[in-house]
């Protein structure tokens, strides 16, 4: 049984830092309205009270896992990981919300608000214990997400981003609704933990109204990771949103989806019942379309940020490799994964905000010839680049390779194979854009705008996880490794 | 298994310490840039040299004396782990060299020196990891790492359909090496996860014959399974007809010294990963697969030289002559016999020297006419003459010709006559067929020589001057090559019987 | 005899260093280089010489061999063993060849310091000569198969670079490309041949092969279906067919002369062709087990008299004398498909040097025929005439030859060509098998006679038909380098240089019977005698042959019962008669037609004119070979294949995936613009709602759609319960 | 008698009209009207479930929550599709179909 309220948050510090953050941002943006003035400030804050989140979840990365607020919260070293790359990759995102025009200079604080909210959605999120909180923190994450793609006010596409992610979030939302009715109905509880020790012996009748109930349930889950076949949103989206923002999505909400999915799988479908072989199932199928799709998607795109966005749909179907195989090896590799996404997605997104800035678009074109221009951030999207499509030594390549580990320690060989074949597929168009930088000449003699020497060195810096990781990996996979779920 | 020697780390390397300071030069200092990696890779083949002559050729197996290794990710139980035995010796004494040579024949790049040399080391200092480790995981790193140099190689120095080569060349070497991704991690559970789980020489010796596996109701050897997929993945490379697609694009498209590099280092790496993981790892099911192997081996003999046959760009010619050399290569691995393990690896060797010698000769040519063409596409001669034009040019080209056709005192003869001989007992019927891809070897490459080296001299070939000492310089040392090893083999035969002759025994055994 | 690898190996190293010497300094020292090689085979000659008077005078023992190997490599790993021996075998029949292929080659040699000295790769001739003599040498002394084919592809490149001399030709590249390919037909097979013989004998030095032959490892061995014996001693005589320009791979002989005429005279006379016979000679065991020597007859016979039919119409002093190298080196299969063994090694001999002499001969007067006009040497007959005044050395010496290749008796190649005809002819009369054989073997000689006293009396006799060049060439004056090499090869064409008596069967003795010294030297191998036969090692030492020795002793009966003896000199006797009747009368018609003019050969064209048009094309086979196979088979083929394989197989199969996925893409296009615009939006029925199930990953951009998708997607799982 | 199954086909229907709405009425405002239907199936639902088989509160908290959530959501949806309305003066679903591959 969980702890007292009072003795509950100590333990859930990271997430009130992340919180006062949130509402000092709102008091300095009131404060300093229409005022040049609060940009300084609000970064400053923004950066501090991540800063310090994330420090805290450093330490609490190495403590035993508790649950907390009658047990409707757990708090375990899995969730802390999660939440770790979540919290680094709302800074990512702020930091290039600060050095892009393609949000409004006014509306840079507003950014970072609800940044600072949807993290905290996406933190309770992982570490939601029922399906209460599950919800609101979907939620939370879902609503200011629908705000944030229209942040660029006045523009259509951004505006019709929007709205089709507010409605597709609703739908979504209502149907998992509907499906937790159920499952609530049949189990007669909204808890997790509690539901864990039920599932492995239910009658049948009671399967029979679950399962279908569990799929309505991961309808919203799934919506959230943007897998096939619920995917459709996001390359809208995406493409509608302003880059920082889609930089924001392609991070936070995914790892956040993830991380509950995971627990989720690892909590209730962990046995051999016929709801978790249903639940597993789909979910492989899932995985192996979401890769296909969103790679073979890919390929034909003219904007990177849209390519990029099919290329997230295929890393969450590779992902999903990790939770289908039900195993701590399987968790091990989804957070490592995810770690080396969050510097290869950051560092990407980085570079084509600053296409974009300077040419207005970001289509293929425009990077042609970039390396005789701008040579290290062109190797650095060289690498991402490669590191993304899985080539080693870059961090890309042992990500896979640990996914690849853990499917195949089930024998899971065909999804081994799917998965790579689709990392062949996702190399060509990763290549294009190696191609287009590095074998054609540029079309114009413009410089990249705003590549100061903070900004390189910044996307250096970004890029050096990417190659490190993949050659010196061993500390990286030990934390990852130590990351558990509380109760299984 | 901690070895006291560091001389096989100093050889790995050696290339990337070279890519370090061709970084550090600034890129204004093209000479700067070029000497630099010269001596790196003199160094570098002084060291193969030195440990050819530290190597004991009566151990078969890996030289302990040489092995290093050190813990690399725990929990995995990968470690660096290198060593050299007589299948990757010879294999590594061709890159020292052929890379050597390549800086040389490579002084007259001037787009982008820095990049081209950095690159270049790169390369070579992948290459050889591939040929050092004994460590899977390693080993897979070191073979991936290699399409990055390469495609970089091929695509920015390329001829005019560079990319579409570089990206093709790229695109089918990962495919094969995504198979070979998962049998390593398969391969790694079989064992236990155990820290020689991914040692190359733990996993040998068939310690998966009698495993089964499952899949869709149906039961599965598991080592024909996972034999399957590291012969794609090798076969690629190779490549085995069907896969050879890449290689002409590749061959033809990329730059001379990368051409050689490709044909004289890389296709080796296909057959060396026979050599070294296939058929240690699954010996019954490369005996299974022998026939198989054999069979395309054959087609790939016939259908390279048929194919090459029809071209009419020189460069081509010499691509698919290559598919059809290293056919007999497959041959002498399908037979399972001392002899045509012995000759496909001095094949391996040789073709090494002879096909480098024909890509340098091409590249040599290029330099002066800027077409390869031996008949236009109007119909008209491309060359003609060229014996009258270029005498020393022509002398060496017939060397290298007559050395990659198969003749008698040149290094070609003596590994197809050992794979003829281990092949024949088994396979008659390939063997009589494959002997008209001989017949076939010659034909093409002697009308090629005809059209392009008798004859009048046309007036476009007038201005062409005959090798400058450099070209002559870095010729020199693989005329010698191909003539020494053609009469007296057995400097390189005697490195690797040993373990050539070990594998053979465990093959045997199944 | 004590022999010492230094008195053995010289005869091969020595031509062999000075062509490695010769190679490097050929650019700056021509002269030096030209010297450094005749110099090296006369040595060569002269220990050729040594081994040669102590096997003939020396033991007279028709078994004696020297045989010593050492190991090349040892690729040899725990129980499995591999070991390539190379080495050296001695006996009588290579001591003939060391000294007939010095002898001649050192002739040669020493023409062409005069041929070629104006040439601008004087130098560079000599180089590939001295190569082309080493091959050869080391052909001669292989005591293995492999080192053989080894040798044999050398000569063959030798023969590929001296054809294509004149690089500058266009015909030249033509022809050396042909002399290499067809002959490398041959060599593939002589391999495939010595793959066979290994796996049955793990090993192929002549007296293992000899060994197994004797102790039946032959028998119940099979190599696709047929028995091995014959499969082995059929692709080695393929080997022989290529080399020696058999029919049906005799086309790239002719074509040969477009190298320098002493290289003609190397090729045709003491090397490269010599090599097949020889080598069809040392395997006769197995041919002869294989049951092969029919085949052997019947191809020896149609190449000596289709080559005699051709060279009855050939205009080219040279190609007259091509021909005729074709015809004589089938009358050698001949006698191995007859089993006159002797004789046809004899004939190898004497053809070597009277044909050795004809060409130089030949060289001799293309040489001094300049043409002004065209700057070139002039080798039509047509144009000759009347030369004999103007080249008496010449004339005398080519006199000589031709009267021996006709088989005029007295000479050599009577003494050898009869026997061969006559044991033919036994053959014949034994087997009915062997009467097509004999019969054209027999019509060849008529035709040879005639076409050889066609080229003289054209050459030298009669007036000369082109006044204007005749007139330009100087007088034959004696000089050592150009009639020294004629003169004393045309004085062995003597048939006493070889058999003691005219016929070479014993009738009509002129000398003693120890002048029958190459009849008691050179006799079938007695395989039987290899049963117990072991190797030895390479050394320094002096090895003895494991033989008894017994003085070989002429035995005029053949070792013969006295009546089959009786029978076999009956026949001989009766060839014999036949041969020189057969002979004058191939002269008389030569000089009834040329000298006389009695009988006019444009009838006798006009009278065949179809055939003559046949003969003119060589029966056509060139046409066929390059026309038939090579241009309308082989480029055809290739280039389909080359065709398939980028055109279709690496556009289609391999790229193709990028294009499905293109033409999926603009279906998917198509079907949004058509399908949904038109129909879904107007009526949302539920076969429209089936149709976008398809479209699940169609971006369409519209929302509802993707909240179908949603539905369906549970619909469809929960079916799937 | 007003069982369980009477409650579950009403919030089966309400929840089957929800996704009907959504996916036939081409008016944004419907659309949302859609969602609401829908999650007020489910909040039906839960009140259903806790009024016939379990007896605890858990259930009430949701449908109490659904309906504060629901409230915030269509209060931003509105808002978004107030922006959209501004821009495009439509509020038909298919004119927002700028955004497509």
């Amino acid at each position: 049984m969980g702890l007292n309220y009072l003795v509950s948050l100590g333990h859930y510090v990271p997430e009130l830092i992340v919180c006062i953050t949130m509402f000092s941002l709102i008091l300095i943006e009131a404060a300093h309205d229409k005022d040049a003035t609060s940009k300084p400030l609000i970064g400053l804050t923004s950066f501090i009270g991540l800063i310090s989140a994330f420090v805290i979840l450093v330490l609490n990365l190495s403590k035993p896992g508790l649950s907390i607020f009658t047990n409707s919260i757990v708090i375990d070293s899995f969730g802390t990981f999660a939440k770790i790359i979540m919290v680094l990759g709302t800074l990512g995102a702020i930091y290039i919300a600060e050095q892009s025009s393609d949000i409004y200079q006014k509306l840079k604080s507003e950014f970072s608000i609800m940044a600072m909210g949807v993290l905290v959605g996406g933190m309770l999120l992982t570490s939601a214990n029922n399906m209460l909180l599950l919800y609101i923190g979907l939620e939370t994450l879902s609503i200011l997400s629908y705000v944030m793609a229209t942040l660029k006010k006045n523009n259509e596409r951004s505006g019709e981003a929007g709205l089709k992610y507010s409605l597709y979030g609703g739908i979504s939302a209502g149907i998992m609704l509907f499906g937790m009715s159920h499952v609530f109905g049949v189990l007669g509880t909204i808890n997790f933990s509690e539901m864990a020790t039920m599932i492995p012996n239910l009658t049948s009748d009671q399967m029979l109204i679950l399962i279908p109930s569990f799929l309505l349930f991961f309808v919203g889950l799934g919506y959230k990771i943007a897998c096939v076949p619920f995917h459709m949103w996001s390359p809208d989206v995406y493409e509608g949103s302003p880059i920082p923002v889609t930089a924001f999505f392609a991070i936070v909400p995914k790892i956040a989806g993830m991380a509950v999915i995971a627990r989720l799988t690892m909590l209730l479908f962990n046995n051999d019942s016929l709801l978790s072989v249903s639940w597993i199932g789909a979910l492989s199928v899932m995985a192996a379309l979401t890769m296909t799709v969103g790679n073979i998607s890919a390929i034909g795109q003219r904007s990177v940020k849209r390519m990029l966005a099919y290329s997230s749909i295929g890393h969450a179907g590779v992902m999903l490799l990790g939770i289908v195989v039900v195993s701590e090896i399987g968790l091990r590799s989804l957070l490592f994964y995810a770690f080396t996404y969050l510097f290869m997605t950051l560092v990407a997104f980085y570079i084509v905000s600053f296409v974009n800035d300077t040419y207005g678009n970001d289509h293929f074109d425009r990077f042609s010839g970039l390396i005789y221009k701008h040579p290290i951030m062109t190797i650095s999207m060289i690498i991402v680049m490669f590191s993304l499509a899985g080539i080693p030594p870059l961090s890309g390549f042992v990500a896979k390779f640990n996914i690849f580990s853990a499917v195949v320690a089930k024998k899971y060989y065909v999804l081994a194979i799917i998965a790579g074949i689709n990392s062949v597929i996702s190399l060509y168009y990763y290549m294009k854009i190696i191609r287009l930088m590095v074998f054609k000449t540029s079309e114009s003699e413009n410089m990249i705008l705003g590549l100061t020497l903070r900004n390189q060195l910044i996307i250096g810096a970004l890029t050096v996880p990417v190659v490190t990781l993949g050659v010196f990996w061993e500390k990286i996979i030990g934390v990852a490794e130590q990351a558990t779920l509380l109760i299984q | 298994m901690h070895g006291s020697s560091h001389l096989l780390n100093w050889i790995l390397w050696m290339p990337f310490i070279g890519v370090l300071g061709n970084l550090i030069i600034p890129s204004k200092k093209a000479n700067a840039i070029r000497w630099w990696s010269l001596i790196n890779t003199a160094i570098t083949f002084i060291l193969t040299l030195v440990l050819y002559k530290q190597f004991d050729t009566s151990v078969a197996g890996m030289q302990e004396a040489f092995n290093f290794s050190i813990p690399w990710i725990k929990q995995f139980n990968i470690f660096y782990t290198v060593g050299v035995d007589g299948i990757s010796l010879p294999m590594i004494l061709l890159t020292g060299l052929l890379f050597f040579i390549c800086i040389l024949s490579s002084w007259t790049v001037e787009k982008s020196v820095k990049g081209y040399f950095a690159l270049f080391l790169f390369l070579q200092g992948s290459v050889m990891g591939v040929f050092l480790s004994l460590d899977f995981f390693l080993f897979y790193v070191f073979w991936e790492v290699m399409l990055i140099p390469m495609f970089f190689l091929i695509g920015i120095w390329g001829g005019e359909n560079r990319e579409y080569a570089a990206v093709k060349f790229f695109l089918y070497t990962f495919f094969g090496s995504i198979l070979m991704l998962v049998g390593m991690v398969a391969l790694y559970y079989a064992k236990g996860k155990g820290v020689d789980a991914f040692n190359i020489l733990a996993l040998s010796g068939g310690h998966f014959t009698d495993l089964k596996l499952s899949m869709f109701g149906t039961e599965f050897s598991f080592s024909k399974l996972f034999f399957v997929f590291m012969f794609i993945g090798f076969a690629i490379k190779v490549p085995v007809f069907p896969f050879h697609t890449w290689l002409p694009h590749a061959h033809v498209q990329a730059p001379t010294a990368v051409s050689v590099i490709l044909a004289g280092v890389l296709l080796k790496m296909g057959t060396y990963g026979f050599l070294r993981i296939a058929y240690p790892i699954f010996p019954a099911a490369s005996v299974h697969f022998a026939d198989c192997i054999a069979w395309l081996g054959l087609i790939n003999v016939i259908y390279g030289a048929f194919c090459a046959m029809a071209q009419t760009d020189v460069k081509k010619l010499v691509a698919y002559s290559s598919v059809s050399h290293m056919g007999f290569v497959m041959l002498g691995l399908a037979a399972m016999t001392i002899q045509g393990m012995n000759g496909a690896v001095l094949q391996m060797f040789n073709h090494g020297t002879s096909t480098a010698m024909m890509f340098l000769l091409i590249g040599i040519l290029y330099e002066r006419s800027h077409h390869r063409w031996i008949v236009r596409p109007d119909g008209s001669k491309g060359f003609g003459g060229l014996y009258t034009q270029l005498p020393k040019f022509s002398i060496v080209f017939i060397i290298a010709m007559f050395a990659s056709m198969g003749l008698p005192g040149l290094s070609g003869f003596i590994s197809e006559a050992l794979i003829f001989l281990g092949i024949y007992e088994k396979y008659t019927t390939i063997t009589v067929l494959a002997l008209l891809g001989l017949l076939l070897g010659a034909a093409y490459l002697l009308w090629m020589f005809k059209r392009m080296f008798f004859g009048d001299v046309i007036e476009e070939c007038k201005s062409y001057t005959d090798m400058n000492k450099r070209e002559i310089a870095y010729m020199l040392p693989l005329c010698v090559a191909v003539i020494v090893f053609g009469i007296y083999p057995s400097p390189i035969l005697n490195i690797m019987k040993a373990s050539v002759g070990k594998l053979v025994t465990l093959l045997g055994t199944y | 005899m004590d022999y010492t690898i230094w008195a053995i190996a010289p005869i091969v190293l020595l031509p062999f260093f000075a062509f490695v010497i010769n190679a490097f300094i050929v650019k700056k020292f021509t002269k030096l280089a030209v010297t450094i090689s005749c110099a090296a085979i006369l040595g060569s000659f002269g220990f050729a010489s040594k081994v040669f008077s102590d096997f003939v005078f020396g033991k007279y023992a028709e078994d004696y061999h020297i045989h010593k190997v050492f190991n090349w490599f040892d690729l040899s790993y725990g129980s499995q063993i591999f070991k390539l021996d190379m080495g050296i075998y001695i006996d009588n029949m290579t001591a003939v060849m060391l000294f007939m292929v010095t002898g001649v080659a050192s002739l040669i040699h020493i023409f062409s310091t005069y041929y070629m000295a104006e040439d601008k790769r004087f130098g560079r001739f000599f180089v590939y000569m001295s190569l082309f003599t080493s091959a050869m040498l080391g052909l001669v002394l292989s005591d293995n198969l492999l080192s053989v084919f080894i040798f044999w592809e050398l000569m063959g490149f030798c023969s590929y670079s001296l054809i294509g001399f004149y690089y500058e030709k266009e015909g030249a590249g033509n022809a050396s490309m042909k002399a290499f390919m067809t002959t490398r037909i041959g060599d593939v097979f002589f391999l495939l041949g010595i793959l066979a013989i290994w796996s049955v004998v793990g090993n192929v030095t002549f007296v293992d092969i000899y060994r197994a032959i004797s102790d039946g490892s032959f028998n119940g061995a099979f190599a696709l279906g047929i028995p091995l014996a014959t499969f082995a001693g059929f692709s080695i005589f393929m080997g022989t067919i290529g080399k020696s320009a058999q029919f049906p791979l005799q086309v790239w002989l002719p074509d040969a002369m477009f190298g320098p005429t002493p290289c003609s005279a190397l090729i045709h006379a003491a090397t490269m062709v010599a090599a097949g016979v020889y080598l069809s000679l040392r395997m006769y065991p197995l041919m002869d087990a294989g049951n092969l020597t029919t085949l052997i007859a019947y191809i020896g016979g149609i190449t000596a008299f289709g080559a005699a039919t051709i060279a009855l119409v050939q205009t080219d002093i040279k190609a007259v004398l091509a021909y005729s190298t074709i015809s004589q080196l089938g009358y050698m299969v001949l006698g191995v498909g007859v089993g006159s063994y002797n004789a046809a090694f004899m004939h190898l001999i004497t053809h070597a040097v009277f044909k050795a002499c004809l060409f130089l001969s030949a060289g001799s007067v293309i040489h001094s025929l300049h043409d002004h006009h065209t700057h070139e040497h002039v080798q039509d007959m047509p144009r000759m005439g009347g030369l004999r005044k103007k080249m008496p050395y010449t004339f005398w010496a080519m006199m000589f030859c031709t009267l021996a290749i006709a088989g005029v008796p007295f000479f050599s190649g009577f003494v050898s060509k009869d026997r061969i005809l006559g044991d033919a002819l036994i053959m014949g009369i034994a087997s009915k098998s062997y009467i097509i054989p004999a019969l054209l073997g027999f019509a060849g000689a008529l035709l040879t006679a005639f076409y050889m006293f066609r080229m003289m009396f054209l050459t030298f006799f009669g007036e000369p038909r082109d006044k204007d060049l005749y007139d330009h060439t100087k007088k034959e004056t004696f000089s050592l380098n150009r009639n020294f090499p004629l003169l004393l090869l045309s004085v062995f064409t003597l048939g006493v240089f070889f058999s003691g008596s005219l016929t070479g069967q014993g009738f009509v003795k002129v000398a003693g019977e120890r002048y029958e010294w190459f009849k008691v030297l050179i006799t079938k191998p007695k395989v039987e005698k290899f049963a117990s036969y072991e190797r030895q090692p390479w050394g320094n030492t002096d090895i003895k042959s494991n033989f008894q020795l017994s003085k070989a002793e002429y035995d005029p009966t053949y070792g013969l019962p006295a009546k089959e003896a009786h029978h076999v000199h009956h026949w001989h006797l009766v060839g014999a008669l036949i041969s020189i009747f057969i002979a004058f009368t191939g002269i008389f018609i030569a000089y009834m037609m040329y000298i006389k003019k009695a009988w006019n050969p444009g009838r006798w064209v006009s009278m065949f004119t179809r055939w003559y048009r046949a003969l003119q094309n060589k029966y056509y086979f060139d046409d066929f070979y390059i026309g038939g196979i090579i241009k309308k088979g082989l480029l055809p083929l290739n280039n389909l294949l080359a065709y398939i394989d980028m055109g279709l197989y690496d556009r289609y199969a391999v790229d193709g995936w990028e294009k499905v996925n293109r033409a999926f893409f603009t279906v998917a296009k198509w079907f949004d613009n058509i399908v949904v615009d038109t129909v879904a939006v107007d009526g949302t029925g539920a076969s429209v709602r089936l149709f976008n199930v398809v479209l699940r990953m169609v971006q369409s951009g519209k929302i509802q759609l993707y909240f179908m998708i949603i539905v369906f997607t549970l619909v469809g799982f929960i079916w799937t319960l | 008698m007003i069982t369980l199954s009477s409650y579950l086909m009403i919030s089966l229907a309400l929840f089957l009209s929800g996704l009907v709405v959504m996916i036939s009425r081409k008016n944004i405002i419907a659309i949302l009207l859609g969602i609401e239907l829908i999650l007020n199936a489910a909040a039906l639902n839960f009140v259903a479930y806790t009024r016939f088989v379990n007896d605890n509160i858990e259930g009430h908290i949701m449908s109490l929550f659904i309906i504060v959530i629901a409230a915030a959501e269509a209060a931003v949806g509105l808002g978004i599709v107030i922006r959209f309305f501004q821009m495009r003066e439509s509020i038909h679903i298919d004119d927002a179909a700028q955004l497509q591959s």
